[in-house]
């Protein structure tokens, strides 16, 4: 399978952008005006406490130093200590990932469980009515700011019907798939719009292409010309949106997560750069870099399975 | 070449916006919130920010079509001069990031090499860059606002015109006519701006239309974290985000506001529909 | 019985009571820990926690406390030891943020198992007061050096009401009933669960939907809705909170106290009252909260007049004053504060620019001098007026609260109250201090608001005292 | 003839469109008998794919309909019949072949399953039977080891494969009639006269009644029992092959017979002996050209493809040099090497007395003034974005030959040169067909006053008709001029029309080289001969493919090891 041998040369690639992100998070964070200790000890704080949390943060060293200690300190699989939370950086991160993960990938799931029918279905009545009505509906969808929808979705659905619980997490697995749905709806809302929008185009040009001329010449049925033909070929370009997307999802899940109490990342990190915690900042970053990376790996993956022409 | 007899078809309005329908509804709509935005002083009702005691929480009257808020402020006002900062949004939040990805993809798509590795990596570090830890730090390193908020979206931004620049230029470069201006003596800087770049441009136009839209949905996010312009100003995705306590209780704060968004945001994707078609993009 | 579910805004940070300063934290600390000496449901007494009792020598520097016959939530019996280990730690431990207010603290030795005496270096009348702060709990000797500060953090051998279960970061933290506490019997619930909900809405929803027994920090716009609500209590708990506008006395026309007065006038604080507040909050006269420890209550309070404000400030030469109001983003309270207080000030000629900065900058700006008026609040940590009016009005390391409010009588006055043995003379000591502040305009008194809690109608006696401390041992939940 | 097994009467098809309706297929009336190859003629746009189409009422847009007329398979009209009958009809009584293999088949899907897939549906077999029955139609149609070949992708097969595998496709569910919808355009002569040996094979293994969409009447001629003119939509005339060929009833019959290119020419080529002049105006000295493929920044070594190697060539001031070979030959890199635009791995190119490899820069500059490129496909070789006479206008500007003053009678003049209205100045290549793009091209390179042009493949993409006119337009540019042409073709028919000198290159190298009569009356190299005897000739008389035939094809891209300098 010598198509699939950039799986083993492109880890390569990522690490120069690791690193780059390492290097500009770190610069970014502590241009940023702001105390951690003056935030963790609020009103009450005194010369000598503040001194106290910085030395013991290695906040008073030059900043080379502390980038050269982040740097071993990532060498070595640690991420530092939470100035806030007085824990290890990595450990605190892992008890986040699970909800931020969980979310978006239900959240892509459900997208692409809306996206495909109902691109099908407007592709195939192209110019008719139900088409129009997508691509009304879709576009208009496009616009809700989702801190809103997420709101209404809670009060029609939780409290008004009380079908789903009205936001946290849940502990076995039916419990958070339960309390998955809402937020996973929200934006499923808004990107099934994006993928369906894609989606229909290239399926609308699917079905007039010469593939599907040539299937329908030979005395295929239309579902078979559809299902067998239009859609593997409309897939490709949507993977790569669907990759961009999920790409803003990782770092964007935040105001979903907030409305939705889901203890995940974005809450950490809004939280950490509110009050400074460099550390957790850099880590939160870190992690979600390499996620960015590792989707977008798993999209070329993807799209090489799905295309035997593609050669990376 | 094939002579052949045309025949003239009866007038449908049909025929007649034909393709340009979306387009014409897209412009329609956006220019109807220009002229908001213009005659603001003239069409709104109130002053946007003049805050009224008694008519605190008012639902939506002959007197405030669009109800008041918690300071007794006019909604319809607010609304009518928010028009004002969120096409500002819109336009500057997309215009930046629009001049530098095009000015980045077309050198890297066309030098390639070296200059391309280079600005293909900074795209892939900005790509997985955690867009929400940028816009943060920028907003807490130059304060909220609008002014960071563009900073913030143009360092982003761009990289997707630059790379749908790229892949343009990639292929135009090779391009008949591309190799027939350099057989030609033309120099580069005439190839890549006079004959490739307004060739290559159509789709990220198209995309900036959609991308006007993902600006004002990031804005209205980084209101909802309390980070959007400075108050009193009237901006609606401030308004929502701030309406939110009374969502329950005073559905209009949240409404009007938030409609206007998605009408705006419907005036940009229509336009940008029309403009694929008319144009020849595929998306 | 049964398992109590508050929702509140974040999660905790850590259960070492030492390494922080915050709310979120203590709130949830009172009920795993205990201290030598609690404050009551009223806030206004100190009651015996876990020192039965106590006696102060006749100099009022040696203190001698008896150690009652408890437990830790691991069964080894909780002795004076322990105690003295406690006290000493947040005095000395360097990752203690609480070290100066211990530093009182000479030497605290256990005499016996059950005997601890304290010695300060100096008289300190505030002394038993700061031993009810939930961050000098008493906790396992043994068990920190076992297991270290790290894990004493994430699960700690506690002796209060509630055991940490389980913490599930960013999400919730569950405590369950501790067989071991010395008032078991009292404890009606099974178990407390501290669920983290960070959006207002999401929070009112999820108690509105029967998913959350109660909710703290209910949005003043809300309480009139939910009070209406059947299934529902809210529970409006007075506070120690104080809300109040700085003004930095170092910036330009602000060092003139007519300048102050003037500003004071200028503001409609009955108009914040019903706008921000809602009607839930009163309006303050004072930098002592109402109904705290030696509240002045007939302390004056200047009217609202815009027009003498011009005056006023016309005759001190600062008309058209113009002032950078800083404003920390994403407080909606504060925002509408500004915005009303914004357009008040116009009245009286005055610009105020709003500036709106990130929390923790700020900070940052609001320290380094950076402003000319800002909002902020104050909740007290103890029972004494002392810890707050050092911080405002005592000349220590801040400037008074950043204010750079300068006035010697009035920093002498704080220093003897804090010494003064004799209730009635240190009542009347802080009485003009009241009054000395309000002349001066240290800063202006806005309003004092409640802690607004809702629940369901099945919960009882969910409630917390002014300081905070909820009273979890007593709640019910049917 | 025998009874039709397909018989169309007076079939019209209008078109709704935007800008008016429009009859594309007039009345058109047929007959297709059992065994017989119909050939189908005429030029683009005049109604060939339309109609075949509608026969199996696959009509391109939904703005197309079929508004008169019957379509009669074996006594049913298919123009009435139900959508479900029509699906029993496509595949397995009418098949298809289109013209571009590549963007018919699914290139998702594998070669094999394409076939399988009609025979699965229509037959009903399990996947094994099918698989086989797949794998021997895959045989059927010259793939040497089907039974592997059928789990291969389209791409991974070259142009002339992928249309075997698409008339597998269309035999796969073994159809009496097949259309066939210039199934050879877009291959090589040498692969097409493969293709339509293929095609008659079939038909006289299975009896097949064939209907052969074409504009090149060499085609026909060779292959077809009846011919058929179309023109607009409107049918010229119908009658046996021999019949129409000598005596056409239609003018435009005539036309298109005396512009083929096969038809020995009346006036032969003049070869201008080189009197006098002995410098060379262009010398190339064993040039090779690498590219490199694959590869990447993180592994040095990718594979390198020799596109050109070892090609030493002169040509003389004033002289006409044709370049032929199939494609992939490199036909198009030595040209570009020799005008600077692709890089050159190692030997020399002298322009005019310089070394354009030495003095890199007055070399290139020189070049650049004193040479131009006319390009194949005349669309995209025109900035779509400039009018004809900004575009020309530049390249007077830039070039400064002349004042900026004379700049519009200029553009004026050139556009008479190459014989467009002078209105084409405010044109835009999107409104002008290709004929005249191509034109305006040709008027581009004659806007730099060059001294060499060379035109690389121009008039592939143009009708026979227009080929002739391009041809006959460059012999006048020549001889006004005095311009020096190398014209690259990969149709040996043109080139032996225009030039007097031949070169033929085949995998990169120059295998034969000679004035035009001696190459093509005694090709040494067999490779030429083939080339020249796949040429399907206009005369039905001289058959097709007197060489050898081989079933399996040159391998066209040549992927060398690095056998080029680094
Ligand atoms: N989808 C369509 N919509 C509108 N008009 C069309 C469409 N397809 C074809 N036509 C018109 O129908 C006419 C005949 O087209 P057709 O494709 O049959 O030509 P052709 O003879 O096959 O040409 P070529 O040799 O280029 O393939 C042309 O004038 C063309 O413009
Ligand atoms: N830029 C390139 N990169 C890699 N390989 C190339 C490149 N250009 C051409 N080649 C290869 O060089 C060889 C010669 O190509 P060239 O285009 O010169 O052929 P040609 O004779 O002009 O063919 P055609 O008749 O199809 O135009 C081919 O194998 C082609 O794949
Ligand atoms: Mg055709
Ligand atoms: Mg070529």
């Amino acid at each position: 399978m010598h198509r699939y041998k950039f799986v083993l040369t492109r880890p390569l690639q990522f690490l120069p952008v690791i690193f780059g992100i390492s290097v500009i998070t770190f610069i970014l964070v502590r241009l940023i005006p702001g105390d951690p200790a003056r935030v963790i000890l609020g009103a009450r704080a005194t010369p000598t406490a503040l001194a106290n949390v910085r030395a013991q943060y290695g906040l008073d060293q030059p900043l080379w130093l502390q980038y050269f200690y982040f740097l071993k300190n990532l060498a070595n699989g640690e991420m530092g200590r939470s100035i806030l939370y007085k824990i290890d950086v990595l450990q605190l991160i892992l008890t986040r990932i699970e909800p931020t993960t969980a979310l978006v990938i239900s959240s892509v799931i459900l997208s692409v469980a809306i996206a495909i029918p109902v691109a099908a279905i407007a592709s195939r009545n192209s110019g008719r009515a139900p088409d129009h009505a997508v691509r009304i509906i879709s576009t208009f969808g496009i616009g809700f700011p989702p801190f809103w929808l997420g709101l209404m979705l809670i009060i029609l659905f939780s409290v008004q019907l009380g079908v789903f619980p009205v936001s946290g997490y849940g502990s076995s697995i039916g419990d958070k798939l339960a309390h998955l749905v809402l937020p996973s709806l929200t934006i499923a809302l808004s990107l099934s719009t994006v993928l369906t929008r894609s989606l229909r185009a290239a399926m609308v040009e699917a079905l007039k292409s010469d593939v599907a001329t040539a299937a329908r010449a030979r005395g295929m049925p239309e579902s078979i010309v559809f299902w067998r033909h239009v859609v593997p070929n409309s897939l490709v370009p949507t993977i790569n949106l669907l990759a961009v997307n999920v790409g803003w999802l990782i770092g964007g899940t935040v105001v979903l997560e907030s409305i939705f109490a889901l203890p995940g990342m974005g809450q950490l990190l809004v939280r950490a750069i509110f009050s400074r915690d460099y550390m957790v900042v850099q880590g939160v970053a870190m992690v979600f870099a390499c996620a960015t990376v590792l989707v977008n790996f798993i999209a070329d993956i993807v799209t090489v399975a799905a295309d035997p022409r593609v050669k990376l | 070449m094939s002579v052949q007899a045309i025949e003239p078809s009866p007038f449908s309005w049909r025929r007649f916006f034909g393709k340009r329908l979306a387009l014409a509804i897209g412009g329609g709509i956006l220019l109807f919130f220009l002229l908001l935005a213009i005659g603001a002083p003239l069409i709104a009702p109130y002053d946007p920010i003049l805050q009224n005691a008694d008519v605190r929480l008012q639902s939506p009257c002959l007197l405030h079509p669009f109800g008041t808020d918690n300071f007794g402020r006019d909604i319809l006002s607010r609304v009518i001069w928010g028009t004002r900062i969120d096409l500002q949004i819109a336009v500057i939040g997309v215009l930046f990031p629009f001049l530098i990805g095009t000015a980045v993809g077309t050198i890297a798509g066309f030098f390639g090499g070296a200059v391309d590795a280079l600005f293909m990596r900074l795209v892939d570090i900005i790509l997985a860059f955690p867009f929400l830890v940028l816009m943060l730090s920028i907003i807490a390193i130059l304060g909220p606002g609008l002014g960071s908020f563009y900073i913030a979206m143009a360092l982003v931004g761009w990289v997707s015109y630059a790379r749908l620049i790229r892949a343009q230029m990639l292929t135009l470069k090779n391009a008949d006519y591309a190799i027939a201006a350099v057989s030609l003596g033309f120099s580069r800087f005439r190839i890549m701006f006079r004959h490739l770049l307004p060739n290559a441009v159509a789709g990220s136009i198209v995309f900036s239309m959609s991308d006007a839209t993902l600006v004002l949905l990031s804005g209205a996010a980084v209101s909802y974290l309390g980070l959007g312009v400075q108050p009193p100003l009237a901006e609606w995705g401030v308004m929502v985000a701030e309406g939110q306590s009374f969502i329950t209780t005073a559905w209009w704060i949240t409404l009007f506001p938030g409609l206007s968004i998605v009408c705006l945001a419907f005036g940009f994707s229509m336009l940008g529909d029309g403009l694929a078609e008319l144009l020849g993009v595929h998306e | 019985a049964g398992v109590l579910t508050i929702g509140r805004r974040e999660d905790s940070t850590t259960f070492d009571p030492i390494k922080t300063a915050q709310n979120i934290d203590n709130w949830v600390f009172s009920n795993v820990y205990d201290v030598l000496i609690r404050v009551d449901k009223t806030g206004t007494k100190l009651e015996p926690g876990l020192a039965e009792s106590w006696t102060v020598s006749d100099d009022g520097l040696t203190y001698t406390f008896k150690i009652r016959d408890a437990k830790f939530s691991d069964g080894s019996p909780l002795t004076a030891g322990d105690a003295a280990y406690s006290l000493l730690r947040i005095r000395d431990d360097e990752t203690s943020l609480w070290s100066d207010s211990y530093k009182v603290v000479d030497t605290a030795v256990a005499t016996d198992d059950r005997t601890l005496t304290v010695k300060l270096k100096n008289l300190s009348v505030p002394f038993l007061s700061t031993l009810a702060l939930p961050n000098a709990s008493v906790i396992s000797k043994k068990g920190m050096e076992e297991i270290g500060s790290d894990a004493y953090g994430e699960k700690p051998i506690a002796s209060g009401a509630f055991v940490v279960d389980e913490w599930r970061r960013g999400d919730r933290i569950i405590l369950k009933k501790n067989p071991y506490f010395w008032q078991a019997d009292r404890v009606k619930l099974d178990g407390v669960e501290w669920i983290s909900v960070p959006d207002d809405n999401t929070r009112m929803l999820n108690v509105q939907a029967g998913q959350l027994d109660a909710a703290i920090f209910v949005p003043f716009s809300r309480v009139e809705e939910l009070k209406k609500d059947p299934n529902l209590t809210v529970t409006i708990d007075a506070s120690t909170r104080e809300d109040h506008l700085l003004i930095n006395h170092a910036h330009g026309a602000l060092a003139k106290k007519e300048v102050r007065q003037a500003l004071d006038m200028a503001i409609d604080k009955k108009a914040i009252v019903d706008a921000v507040t809602f009607g839930q909050g009163t309006l303050a006269n004072s930098y002592v909260p109402k109904g705290a420890l030696y509240y002045y209550a007939d302390n004056m309070q200047r009217s609202y007049d815009p027009e003498k404000a011009k005056e006023m400030l016309a005759a001190a030469g600062a008309s058209g004053l113009t002032l950078n109001y800083l404003i920390r983003a994403g407080d909606e309270v504060d925002e509408q504060t500004a915005v009303l207080v914004q357009q008040q000030l116009q009245k009286a000629g005055i610009i105020a620019n709003l500036q709106k900065v990130d929390p923790s900058q700020e900070w940052d700006m609001t320290v380094a001098g950076d402003y000319d008026i800002s909002v902020n609040y104050w909740t007290n940590d103890i029972l004494d007026p002392d810890q707050k009016t050092t911080f405002v009005l005592g000349h220590d390391s801040n400037n008074n609260y950043l204010t750079n409010y300068k006035n010697e009588k009035v920093k002498e006055l704080v220093a003897a109250a804090r010494l003064e043995i004799d209730p009635k003379k240190r009542e009347q000591m802080y009485v003009d201090l009241q009054k000395m502040a309000k002349d001066d305009v240290n800063w202006i008194d806005l309003y004092y608001s409640p802690y607004i809690n809702v629940s369901r109608k099945h919960i009882e006696n969910f409630y917390q005292n002014p300081l905070g401390r909820f009273f979890l041992e007593d709640t019910v939940k049917n | 003839m025998s009874a039709p097994v397909l018989s169309v009467r007076d079939l019209t098809i209008r078109g709704h469109l935007d800008t008016g309706t429009r009859t594309l297929i007039d009345a058109v009336s047929l007959d297709l008998g059992k065994d017989e190859i119909l050939g189908l003629v005429g030029e683009s746009g005049s109604g060939k794919s339309l109609f075949c189409r509608s026969l199996v009422r696959l009509l391109p847009s939904s703005l197309l309909r079929i508004e008169g007329g019957s379509v009669l398979l074996e006594g049913r009209d298919l123009t009435k019949v139900s959508d479900a009958e029509m699906l029993a009809v496509r595949g397995s009584e009418i098949g298809m072949i289109f013209q571009n293999p590549t963007s018919h088949l699914d290139p998702v899907m594998r070669i094999g399953d394409q076939i399988a897939e009609g025979i699965r549906y229509h037959h009903g077999l399990n996947a094994r039977g099918a698989r086989a029955a797949a794998t021997e139609i895959l045989s059927q149609v010259g793939f040497p080891d089907p039974a592997r070949q059928y789990d291969s992708y389209p791409h991974e097969f070259s142009g002339g494969m992928r249309q075997r595998a698409m008339i597998g496709v269309a035999l796969s569910c073994n159809p009496k009639i097949l259309i066939a919808d210039e199934p050879t355009t877009a291959l090589d002569v040498t692969i097409q006269a493969q293709i339509l040996k293929l095609l008659m094979e079939i038909r006289d293994k299975r009896g097949l009644s064939i209907i052969l969409i074409t504009h090149d009447l060499g085609i026909v001629a060779q292959t077809c029992d009846r011919i058929a003119v179309l023109r607009g939509g409107k049918l010229l005339e119908e009658g046996p092959k021999r019949a129409i060929l000598s005596k056409p009833q239609h003018p435009y019959t005539t036309n298109l017979i005396n512009s083929h290119p096969s038809m020995p020419d009346s006036a032969p080529v003049e070869v201008i002996k080189a009197s006098g002049v002995t410098k060379p105006l262009l010398e190339v000295d064993d040039l090779n050209v690498c590219f490199k493929v694959g590869g990447s920044l993180f592994k040095g070594s990718g594979k390198s493809v020799s596109a050109v190697s070892g090609v030493s060539l002169r040509v003389m001031p004033g002289e006409t040099v044709g370049i032929v070979g199939e494609s992939g030959s490199g036909k198009s890199t030595l040209a570009r090497a020799v005008l600077g635009l692709a890089p050159i791995s190692s030997g020399h190119v002298t322009f005019d007395g310089i070394d354009i490899a030495q003095q890199k820069a007055s070399g290139l500059a020189k070049l650049r003034h004193e040479t131009a490129m006319v390009f194949q496909d005349p669309y995209n070789a025109l900035n779509p974005r400039l009018t004809i006479g900004s575009m020309l206008g530049e390249v007077l500007k830039v070039h400064g030959k002349i004042a900026a003053a004379d700049i519009p009678a200029r553009i004026g003049e050139l556009l008479d040169l190459v014989g467009l209205e002078r209105e084409f100045a405010n044109r835009k290549p999107r409104s002008m067909s290709g004929g005249q793009c191509q034109r305006a091209g040709i008027a581009r390179a004659l806007a730099v006053d060059p001294k060499l042009i060379i035109a690389d493949e121009c008039v592939v993409a143009l009708d026979v008709t227009i080929q002739a006119q391009i041809i006959d337009l460059f012999r006048e540019l020549k001889e006004k001029m005095k311009l020096t042409l190398i014209f690259i073709a990969h149709d040996l028919a043109i080139v032996r029309n225009l030039c007097e000198r031949v070169v033929v290159m085949y995998q990169g190298e120059i295998v034969e080289e000679g004035s035009s009569e001696e190459v093509f009356a005694r090709p040494k190299h067999a490779y030429t001969a083939a080339l020249i005897a796949a040429i399907p000739d206009i005369d039905p008389d001289k058959p097709l493919l007197r060489a050898g035939m081989r079933h399996d094809e040159p391998q066209s891209t040549p992927l060398q090891p690095a056998k080029c300098m680094p």
